[in-house]
């Protein structure tokens, strides 16, 4: 008992986590909502190893400075036991080095740059989403095998997502990369449209695109394509392929044809629908979080990350030290997280700080993705 | 009853107390002259007939008390036009455009012709009509204030030091000018002036302010005729 | 087709997005000698009420009826923010009206958010968005541009033939002076905001079907609006249209031709304001001297 | 013979196409006062702006002791000598009496950002002599009283005379006064005309006023330069001027 | 009117601070606020004493906001330049500080002052076209200055000083060791680095607000606020507007610059993302907030942009038997904060101590 955490007691878990709630990446609240939605249900049910989380969600507004000052006062003030499922690369960045130093766990942060799985510099910071390099060698590996001749012209936003996206598919393409790729656009945030760019990829001859976008801005490239009459093979990144709130959105004849990837169960798609996780989740949305949308897959994503975290809890069991939680955290195996794609799983070592690896291809037809192709591998992280 | 009737009138900025509470009568078709040193608060009587200052007492304007009301609710209802202390010009737009705001709460088809009234009253203002009212020059700007309170066919007319900055060969002219529209349009006026003289001379009641009070009231000939008006407002 | 012929297009088709927002902008700098920093929330949050109304969670309506209710709505509500909120504070410092302007933005931003949540919502065009021209530009923002330029007629026919355009110049520029002549300068300021809000709601209904509809959706356009708006000349509408499409255009070439597209806002932006320091009151905007 | 301390020559002002001033010459000897009178409209204000340099002539020359002042930037002429007041006010309305008063003394000092923001020893000297010939000169001007109140809510006429004040902290040898006496009776004006004479008379200064009010200008100034639309019609002593039929029609009527 | 032949016989009016006319609660105003800027002082000398850890934290960004406010203050208050484009400056000091401390391996304490130095001089040449820009036209300018700063700091070109979209990690700003081993022979404790990075923030922010109370009570800053108030006139006095508006320029990106410097050494770490166009509002918020001409004013303005994010997160937090999910509804409780502030005090705080102080002394 000595041993455990500060914020752990015989009675509660205190769980840090910083979420912009406010300002322009308040679309991802919806990721801290769900995750406590989730703690919540796992509370009525008599909690975890018997004890309740409190689970502490604050804004950072998605502010580098306010996610240092509010991670601290979780750390110092609340005295939570570890911050976990922190949004956003910037913000995460900024306490990365007081994390490791404080010795407290930063636990699966809510973003898919490469650098959150680098245990020998800092091994109190873990990832949990396959990171954004590994999709892009999963499309540079499609592309080479069906398309070794394609020109590729990318749209990333100016940032570290979009530019992992883009090292991952140049990772992937290799040698070939500097022939292959003819355009790439980078667009900001605050751009009102990306059209112009889209002028200039397709200008470039180019005949397959690269999408780095989020959801707002693939919809409009869905639909500025379609509207310059351009039909490339279309690889859409899995931050923005979503069925209900992107893809319907553009309209489904605009991306037919289009490829993604995917390692989580798309809510919208009728698929899942019988699926049992599926219902779980729907039950959990309906009791726990019936203002959520639906169509959101965030909260696919919090409900199975929440299992996850409470899966290496439940492994600590009553060693609630800081030292035993990361070490459970690095200690899943096969763990098969609800939501997740049939056939991909968690796994993590004391070397392996990268949760989830594995991605499905998919191509849109009709109303839906239809998946095709085995799992694949995409581990690069830990090499690169 | 008078046209206009102040009774115990207060007015204050802020915390200061600039007038100290007298009365101050305007007769319907009269003028009526108000003098006063530097400060003594002419200026603020106006201002408080308008409701632009914070005032106590009552002035009531054709049988209603208007201590209280907006300014564009007294200005409108009762056709009062003021020709500010510091002429308020709308500097960003032209003469004419001034002009044409002077008439903006009439909707009778008149305006028309009292452009060339204006004009034929002050030719300068003519010559200038289309240039921006903030590049005037100041005795230019302070015609364009006259003109611009001519511009509404006003009932009463409060007027702030008109001659203030105009050729001595224009003062002259207004000052006709004034008598005119008095006489023939029955327009009833308070003129606040320093050129005491002209002032004296087309009204007929006068009154005589000192730091916030007045001092002497009384017809305009029997104040011109006071030793110390004399020495301290006419140079005589 | 021709790259630069194509990337003109464009940027004529997205300058007509700031073209209409520097149109709304005119309208409340006419209003209230100033810009108004939440000008660009509000009319995204006139287009959720629009999205609302039409959307079959909502009231379903007709895409027109709700585009007339949308606008309304606006109106009243521009008006009441500026009797309910500004008018207690009239007698402030700008400095401090342009505080609660950065309030209006961020309790729009956030109710926006809260209300209908940050998916990004398909906002109906009663264009359709069928590409015109060997897929140059779609059916819709050739309609955008005429909504706008109808929209540029009525304000300019506004201003120039009705007395009220410029008693709310001069209400704006010298209350004081205003009231004098009988202007009810509350109420000038009232319909400026709601004429503001009504024209920002049409520049959103435009703007959306292009955007989608998210709360963010005018967090950078505003900037592009009020380069716009600022370059054609402040108290011009005629300005503001022609500087919002020139704003698109300029944008286009920039990231195309000369520094691509990582550098093309910040290059923009610079040659705007060298722009104005040859012509400091906008390209058709009116010079106001000042003199002693 | 005095020198002559201000020529103007030939100068002309176009603002679009109106002609503001058309060719105006004039001199002025050395501590005298100066009238200048002419309907409004004229181009008396312009001419001091271009005096102080805030307008540029299309043609002409303005020469000062001598050299002309063209060249040198508008914050240079209160260094050179030539101090004003303006006709519509132009004071820094948030600041004190005092402030002000000190603010036109600007040129007569020299601490910079530097040494003020470490507050050298020097700096502080000179801020006290500062201070204390400015508040020579509001008492001198009968402003004691209001040295510590902010202007802006001043009366017009008080306004009027911390703007002189202003003016003389710069200690010009030529004073530019545009129609001092605005809002002033009779008593006030004769203050104001005895003050003028001191200027003149105490402090050595060159004075060019413009008037409307020819009672004052009649009976202080040495010399009177009439001038309508932007040309010099008449110039002469005051008795001269002022019977000049060319300067009865045009400006003074027939009430003088 | 009274003759002043006597030199050296200064009238009384002089001698004769107008403040000492006012008496609160039986003591002199001047007095009063002296005894202020002491007790302030003290108690900038006292708190890491008696804090550490995350709430000396708190105190060290409080001042440093101040700083970055005062430099907006500076030149939006007393010289009526209006910038939305602050947050530019303050990154210039921050990226200043950590590529001299990154690629240059300068000590921390030693980049104050080459910082300083380069946003003066980013300042002062951003000053020189924001001369012929007046009003609205001179926010757009700084608007997209703003804007376009964090685009910069991302630029490829670059990116190997800045980081890139990754920006830069730095050392830890130890103490040096004579101050170690005094704290440790007082105190016989180890100096935290907590309370080290505060004292170090408050020595340079205690130096830079006196230079700037200096600078503000001299002829300099009559000139600035004689510019703000008439610049023609200005010009008329000899006041060479165009270098001073320029200078004020450079002298208010110093302030926010070196707000900047201290900010990375604080939080040891910066990226593109901590100078967006928010940054710029809240020196704004905060400057308007505290009173735009006042220099006190500052230190609350910076702890409001500080601590007002958190007391709308914990009034959102607080509704939660009410409404679900009231997070989402922060911005909206932080919008109504802003208002009702500015209702409570329309001349910012400084404003309101000023009618407060004056209500006081006319009642007594
Ligand atoms: N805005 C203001 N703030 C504070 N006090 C003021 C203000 N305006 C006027 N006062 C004060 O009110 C008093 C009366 O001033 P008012 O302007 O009415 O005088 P006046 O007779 O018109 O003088 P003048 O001949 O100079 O125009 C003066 O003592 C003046 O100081
Ligand atoms: N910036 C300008 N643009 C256009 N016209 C101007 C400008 N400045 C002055 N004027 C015109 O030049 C003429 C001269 O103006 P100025 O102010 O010099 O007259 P003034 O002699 O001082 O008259 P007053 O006695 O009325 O003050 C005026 O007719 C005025 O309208
Ligand atoms: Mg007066
Ligand atoms: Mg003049």
């Amino acid at each position: 008992e000595a041993r455990n955490a500060p914020g752990v007691t015989a009675k509660e878990i205190k769980i840090g986590n910083t979420n912009p709630y406010s300002g322009p990446a308040a679309a991802y609240s919806s990721i801290g909502k769900s995750v406590g939605a989730c703690f919540d249900k796992f509370n009525s049910e008599g909690g975890v190893n018997g004890r309740q989380i409190n689970f502490i969600s604050v804004d950072d507004g998605y502010s580098p400075p306010r996610t240092v000052e509010q991670t601290r006062k979780l750390v110092e003030r609340e005295k939570v036991a570890f911050v976990f499922q922190a949004l956003g690369t910037p913000t995460n960045s900024a306490v990365h080095t007081y994390m490791n130093k404080k010795q407290v766990p930063q636990l699966f942060v809510a973003t898919g740059a490469t650098k959150w799985g680098d245990p020998k510099n800092f091994p109190w910071t873990m990832g949990w989403q396959p990171n954004y390099q590994s999709e892009g060698v999963v499309y540079a590996r499609y592309v080479l095998a069906t398309q070794p001749t394609a020109k590729i012209g990318i749209l990333y936003q100016n940032d570290d997502y979009g530019k992992d996206y883009v090292h991952g598919l140049e990772n992937g393409l290799g040698d070939k990369a500097g022939s292959m790729i003819v355009s790439r656009e980078s667009f900001e945030v605050t751009d009102p449209t990306i059209d112009s760019q889209i002028v200039n990829i397709k200008n470039s001859g180019a005949d397959t695109f690269y999408n780095v976008t989020t959801p707002k801005f693939a919809a409009q490239a869905i639909a500025k394509n379609f509207e310059l009459s351009w039909a490339p093979l279309h690889l859409l990144n899995s931050v923005s392929n979503s069925i209900g709130s992107v893809v319907s959105k553009a309209g489904f004849e605009k991306g037919q044809g289009m490829i993604s990837a995917a390692y989580l169960m798309d809510p919208t798609d009728p698929e899942w629908k019988s699926h049992d996780e599926y219902k779980a989740w729907n039950a959990w949305m309906d009791e726990y979080y019936p203002d959520g949308d639906k169509a959101d897959s965030f909260t696919a994503y919090g409900w199975s990350v929440c299992h996850t975290l409470v899966k290496a809890l439940e492994q600590a069991g009553d060693d609630l030290s800081r030292e035993n939680i990361m070490a459970q955290a690095a200690n899943l195996k096969n763990y098969r997280a609800p939501m997740l794609l049939p056939g991909i799983t968690v796994n993590t070592s004391a070397t392996d700080f990268y949760p989830i690896e594995q991605w499905q291809l998919m191509r849109l037809k009709g109303e839906g993705w239809e998946r095709f192709g085995d799992i694949i591998d995409g581990s690069v992280g830990s090499g690169s | 009853m008078a046209l206009l009737e102040i009774k115990g009138l207060k007015a204050y900025y802020g915390q200061i107390e600039a007038l100290h509470g007298f009365d101050m009568d305007l007769e319907e078709g009269e003028i009526t002259a108000v003098l006063g040193a530097n400060g003594a608060g002419k200026t603020t009587t106006l201002r408080a007939i308008c409701g632009m200052v914070k005032a106590s007492g009552t002035i009531t304007v054709e049988g209603e008390n208007v201590v209280g009301m907006s300014t564009e609710a007294i200005v409108a209802r009762h056709k009062i036009a003021h020709v500010p202390e510091g002429r308020g010009t709308f500097v960003r737009v032209s003469t004419e455009e001034n002009l044409r705001l002077g008439a903006f709460t009439r909707r009778d088809k008149e305006i028309e012709k009292d452009y060339e009234r204006v004009y034929h009253y002050f030719p300068r203002l003519k010559e200038r009509r289309n240039q921006q009212a903030g590049t005037l020059s100041g005795g230019e700007q302070q015609m364009l204030a006259v003109g611009r309170a001519l511009m509404l066919r006003p009932k009463i007319m409060l007027l702030d030091e008109p001659s203030f900055g105009l050729a001595p060969i224009i003062t002259e002219e207004l000052f006709k000018i004034l008598g005119k529209i008095n006489k023939e349009e029955g327009v009833s006026m308070l003129v606040v002036e320093q050129n005491a003289n002209l002032a004296l001379e087309i009204s007929k009641d006068a009154y005589l302010l000192e730091t916030g009070n007045v001092a002497m009231t009384g017809p305009a000939d029997k104040i011109m005729d006071d030793e110390q008006v004399r020495k301290s407002y006419l140079g005589y | 087709m021709d790259l630069f012929i194509e990337q003109t297009v464009s940027g004529l088709a997205s300058g007509a997005i700031y073209a209409c927002l520097a149109l709304a902008v005119v309208m409340i700098y006419q209003a209230i000698d100033h810009f108004n920093f939440a000008q660009g929330e509000m009319a995204m949050f006139s287009t959720y009420i629009a999205w609302y109304l039409m959307d079959d969670a909502g009231l379903g309506l007709p895409f027109w009826i709700a585009f007339v209710v949308c606008i309304i709505v606006s109106f009243i509500g521009g008006a009441a923010i500026e009797r309910i909120v500004f008018a207690p504070i009239s007698d402030a410092p700008v400095l401090s009206h342009i505080i609660v302007f950065i309030a209006l933005f961020s309790m729009f931003n956030s109710l926006a958010g809260f209300l209908f949540d940050f998916t990004p919502k398909q906002f109906e065009t009663p264009f359709g968005h069928t590409p015109l021209i060997d897929g140059v530009i779609s059916a819709h923002r050739a309609g955008m541009v005429v909504v706008t330029l109808i929209m540029l007629a009525m304000i300019y026919a506004f201003f120039r033939y009705t007395p009220i355009g410029l008693a709310m110049r001069a209400a704006a520029a010298a209350p004081e002076s205003a009231r004098l002549v009988g202007i009810r300068v509350g109420f000038m300021l009232a319909l400026g905001w709601g004429l503001a809000a009504a024209v920002g709601s049409v520049a959103g209904m435009l703007i959306a079907p292009i955007t989608f509809l998210t709360p963010d959706m005018m967090l950078g356009t505003l900037l592009y609006g009020f380069a716009g708006a600022v370059v054609g000349g402040l108290t011009s509408p005629l300005g503001a249209v022609i500087g919002g499409f020139l704003v698109g255009i300029l944008e286009n070439w920039m990231g195309t031709f000369i520094v691509g597209s990582q550098l093309k806002l910040t290059v923009a932006l610079v040659l705007i304001i060298v722009v104005l320091l040859v012509k400091p009151a906008g390209l058709l905007g009116r010079v106001v001297v000042k003199r002693v | 013979m005095s020198t002559e301390i201000l020529e103007v020559e030939g100068v002309q002002v176009r603002f679009g196409g109106i002609v503001a001033l058309d060719g105006v010459s004039f001199t002025m000897p050395e501590g005298k006062i100066v009238g200048l009178i002419g309907p409004n409209g004229a181009g008396k204000t312009t001419l001091f702006n271009c005096l102080s340099r805030l307008y540029v002539p299309n043609e002409g020359d303005i020469r000062f002791k001598g050299k002309t002042i063209l060249q040198s930037p508008p914050h240079h002429i209160a260094q050179i000598g030539i101090g004003r007041t303006f006709q519509n006010l132009a004071l820094f309305s948030t600041m004190s009496v005092l402030e002000n008063v000190m603010v036109g003394a600007h040129s007569a000092s020299s601490s910079d950002f530097m040494s003020n923001a470490l507050r050298l020893p020097w700096r502080g000297r000179e801020e006290r002599k500062l201070r204390e010939s400015s508040a020579e000169l509001i008492d001198y001007l009968g402003l004691g009283d209001v040295a510590h109140t902010v202007v802006g809510g001043l009366p017009f006429g008080t306004q009027k005379r911390v703007e002189l004040a202003r003016a003389l902290a710069s200690e010009p040898e030529l004073l530019l006064m545009d129609e001092p006496a605005g809002g002033l009776n009779h008593d006030e004006l004769e203050e104001l005309g005895s003050v003028i004479q001191q200027i003149r008379d105490e402090r050595g200064m060159t004075v060019l006023l413009v008037e409307h009010h020819m009672g004052l200008v009649m009976s202080i100034s040495d010399k009177v330069v009439a001038i309508d639309f932007g040309k010099k019609i008449s110039e002469g002593t005051p008795e001269e001027v002022q019977n000049d039929p060319e300067v009865i029609r045009a400006y003074l009527g027939t009430g003088h | 009117m009274a003759s002043t032949d006597v030199a050296g016989n200064v009238p009384a009016f002089l001698n004769q601070n107008p403040k000492d006319r006012i008496i609160v609660l039986g003591v002199p105003l001047p007095l009063l606020e002296r005894v202020g800027l002491y007790v302030l002082l003290a108690a900038v000398v006292v708190l890491p004493m008696v804090y550490d850890g995350y709430d000396i934290y708190e105190f060290g960004k409080i001042l440093m906001y101040m700083l970055a406010v005062l430099g907006l203050n500076l030149l939006t208050g007393f010289n009526g330049q209006f910038s939305l484009g602050h947050s530019a400056f303050f990154a210039v000091g921050a990226y200043s500080t950590a590529i001299m401390m990154d690629q240059l391996g300068v000590p921390y304490w030693a980049t104050i002052i080459p910082a300083a130095a380069v946003c003066f001089v980013a300042g002062f040449l951003f000053g020189l076209p924001a001369l012929r820009l007046d009003g609205l036209f001179l926010a757009l300018a700084t608007f997209a200055l703003a804007i376009a700063t964090p685009q910069l700091l991302k630029y490829d070109g670059i990116a190997h000083l800045t980081g890139g979209v990754q920006g830069i990690v730095l050392d830890t700003p130890y103490p040096p060791a004579w101050i170690d081993g005094i704290v440790m022979s007082i105190t016989g404790e180890e100096l935290s680095i907590d309370r080290w990075k505060y004292m170090f923030t408050a020595l340079v922010a205690v130096i830079m607000f006196a230079g700037a109370w200096n600078l503000v009570h001299s002829r300099t800053g009559r000139a600035l606020i004689a510019i703000r108030d008439n610049p023609l006139s200005a010009k008329t006095m000899g006041i060479n507007t165009s270098v001073f508006k320029s200078a004020a320029f450079g002298v208010s990106a110093m302030y926010t610059g070196v707000a900047g410097s201290l900010f990375a050494i604080m939080d040891e770490y910066l990226a593109p993302e901590s100078f967006t166009f928010a940054e710029a509002i809240k020196f704004l918020v905060g400057g308007v907030v505290g009173g735009i001409a006042s220099l006190f004013g500052a230190i609350f303005g910076g702890w409001f942009v500080l601590e007002i994010p958190n007391i709308a997160d914990l009034a959102a937090s607080s509704l939660e038997n009410y409404i679900n999910n009231p997070q989402g509804l922060t911005g909206l409780i932080y919008g109504l904060f802003l208002i009702f502030t500015v209702y409570v005090m329309p001349m910012g705080a400084a404003g309101l101590a000023q009618i407060l102080v004056h209500k006081i002394s006319t009642r007594r």
